[in-house]
């Protein structure tokens, strides 16, 4: 474990290395957060990593916030904790061990021997990733019977279905519920501009009494209702009236609205 | 690179991969240009002779099946239902969260009239049982999941059904879904249920008759 | 009349004739009784070693398969699979070696907070399920791989997966860190999911229901 520890101080050194251009180009996007980023940088010292020099490692990491700072200010806080962090571990790691450990920390040499061995198991976690993308893959790589129709044999023995698809079914429900309860389709409505439009057009066609209904224009399985229809075509009517366009006469309550063009008068 | 046996190969993949009969035509679109295909075919049917599969020419087009001797065994359809309608699977999950439940639970939870199968078909395959009765007018029956449906879910009781955060973690509750919706706990008792009587049992669907004679006198 | 070499026949032509995998209590209800299906399965599998469709078994159950070496034929059959983003591989290599894993687990392994839609796909996609729950405090929900995984990768179970023996001997495959192992870990900190107590008490939904019922327990 104590070849874990770095000889002492040696600042010179870890200027020498966040300034030399081992540090890495500063692409957050690509990483992963800080842990991504420690496992790329502990992957160019190309030593195991169980033997990686942490102190290393951090100067390396710290360079590449500072760069990063420089660059977008706003880096997460993630980077930013694990640098501070690091900071710490670092200088514990470079001070000489004096005596029995000060107080309840646990020894630098392990913590950093952990960190070491928290990269080694996400990349071989990676490694893992790249091993099964690596195997024939159905449907890539290996196929099997094409035709369907020669498929006759099933296995019956297996019910499917696993809690997730209990779960989607249990929320697509009460989705489906909650949709029922709180909304009711909009109704469409005819514009009143688009109405008096239509009647303008009509009015050659108005020379004689024509019933609203008639007037009206007739409904379409989607767009607005016969309702709507009927409602602006009257709203739309009643103010060509009011322009003397149009003469609308109703013989009693409830019955048919007649409409017909004004003459204009010559 | 490509000798006879390779070509050999190439064709019994193509043959087993394809979804119809190939012609002469298609192989040689497919395979490596000045393959003899006709010699590896005869090769192949020959490897193929006696086999419980065999290369078939149709029509000019060939391609594998099963020995015609074993035809005998590829009658044999069971019928057990193994993938569970959608029906059934909604009405499992409401049975499973908002156990006991009666039959009209369920169906105001789904919207529809239940159908008898459903209800049916998970009884028949254990996943569900009557549990009780339920203290109402008409005193319903009342549902609730098995062991078996447990061990199916690898569950090792009701309390470890998955529940609104593990439902928000998966992705199921979008954004607009009330923020305080909570799955309810199957494990939760209900007072006002009574146990089945033994005469219950083969009744499955009296409760929905309305038909309750008084005979159960348990109050 | 059934000799060994029948039932190899049979099997050939079940396995041909399947629509999916099958193990060998499916081969075995299929089969004249007391058949040696292992012996056959074997025979079967030497009898088909090298050619252009291989015998190959997958989680546990067994289908034919055309060579991995002749996939560049095959460029009618290909799918066009969902591609995985690295996040979803990487999350799927964690559920497949380490599990059951617990959310918590594939963020401390990844250092990351687990972005939404990476497990949903996996589940979604049916390469993972929900195992179970963990007996620890808040009982959280455990991942597994499915067979459809094991079916997809080609593996036999979960024995196979590659390297995972050398993982496991070099410690690699340990979830546990010591409870003094202080690198900062963003996943504890923004922790958006349920509030889970440190109450460890068997309280099952506790993290879900927010209401504790004594009342079950009395019933």
């Amino acid at each position: 474990m104590n070849a874990l520890f770095h000889p002492p101080a040696d600042f010179e050194a870890a200027t020498a290395a966040a300034l030399d251009d081992e540090a890495l180009i500063v692409d957050l996007d690509g990483y992963e957060g800080p842990l991504d980023v420690l496992l790329a940088l502990a992957r160019r010292q190309k030593v195991d990593l169980l033997k990686l020099s942490v102190t290393r490692l951090a100067e390396q990491y710290l360079a590449f916030v500072r760069q990063a700072r420089t660059r977008c200010f706003a880096l997460a806080a993630d980077y930013l904790v694990m640098a501070a962090w690091l900071a710490y571990l670092k200088s514990r790691l470079l001070l000489p061990r004096s005596g029995p450990a000060a107080g309840p920390e646990p020894d630098a040499g392990e913590v950093a021997a952990r960190l070491a061995f928290r990269l080694a198991k996400l990349d071989a976690v990676r490694q893992a990733a790249e091993a099964l993308k690596a195997r024939p893959v159905l449907g890539r790589d290996v196929f099997t019977r094409g035709d369907p129709q020669a498929v006759r044999i099933v296995s019956h023995r297996r019910l499917e279905g696993d809690l997730y698809a209990l779960m989607s079914a249990y929320v697509g429900q009460k989705k489906r519920e909650r949709d029922r309860c709180y909304r009711p389709a909009p109704a469409q409505s005819y514009p009143l501009d688009d109405a008096r439009e239509r009647l303008r057009e009509l009015l050659p066609d108005l020379a004689g009494w024509t019933s609203l209904a008639a007037v009206a224009p007739a409904q379409r399985d989607s767009g607005p209702r016969r309702a709507s229809l009927l409602a602006s075509t009257l709203s739309a009517s009643l103010e060509m009236v009011r322009e003397g366009d149009l003469e609308a006469r109703q013989i009693d309550h409830f019955a048919e609205i007649w409409l017909r063009a004004r003459k204009v008068a010559a | 690179m490509s000798g006879p046996a390779d070509t050999e190969r190439m064709i019994e993949a193509l043959l087993y991969a394809a979804a119809e009969p190939l012609d002469t035509a298609d192989l040689a679109a497919r395979l490596p240009h000045g393959a003899d295909i006709e010699a590896a075919l005869k090769a192949l049917s020959a490897r193929y002779a006696g086999a419980g599969v065999e290369l078939a020419c149709v029509a000019g087009r060939w391609r594998f099946q099963t020995a015609a001797d074993l035809a005998f065994l590829m009658t044999k359809e069971r019928e057990d239902p193994r993938r569970l309608s959608r029906a059934a699977q909604e009405t499992l999950a409401i049975i499973a969260y908002h156990q006991p439940v009666t039959r009209a639970d369920i169906e105001s939870v789904r919207g529809v009239q239940a159908s008898r199968g459903t209800l049916d078909t998970l009884l028949e395959l254990g996943m569900v049982r009557m549990r009780g009765r339920r203290r109402s007018p008409g005193r319903p029956v009342t549902y609730g999941t098995t062991d078996a449906f447990l061990e199916h879910y690898g569950l090792a009781g009701l309390g470890d059904l998955p529940g609104a955060g593990e439902m928000r973690a998966a992705g199921l509750l979008d954004l607009d879904f009330p923020a305080d919706f909570a799955a309810p706990d199957p494990t939760h008792t209900l007072e006002d249920e009574d146990p089945l009587e033994d005469d219950d049992a083969p009744q499955f669907h009296q409760d929905f008759l309305g038909v309750e004679d008084g005979a159960h006198r348990g109050s």
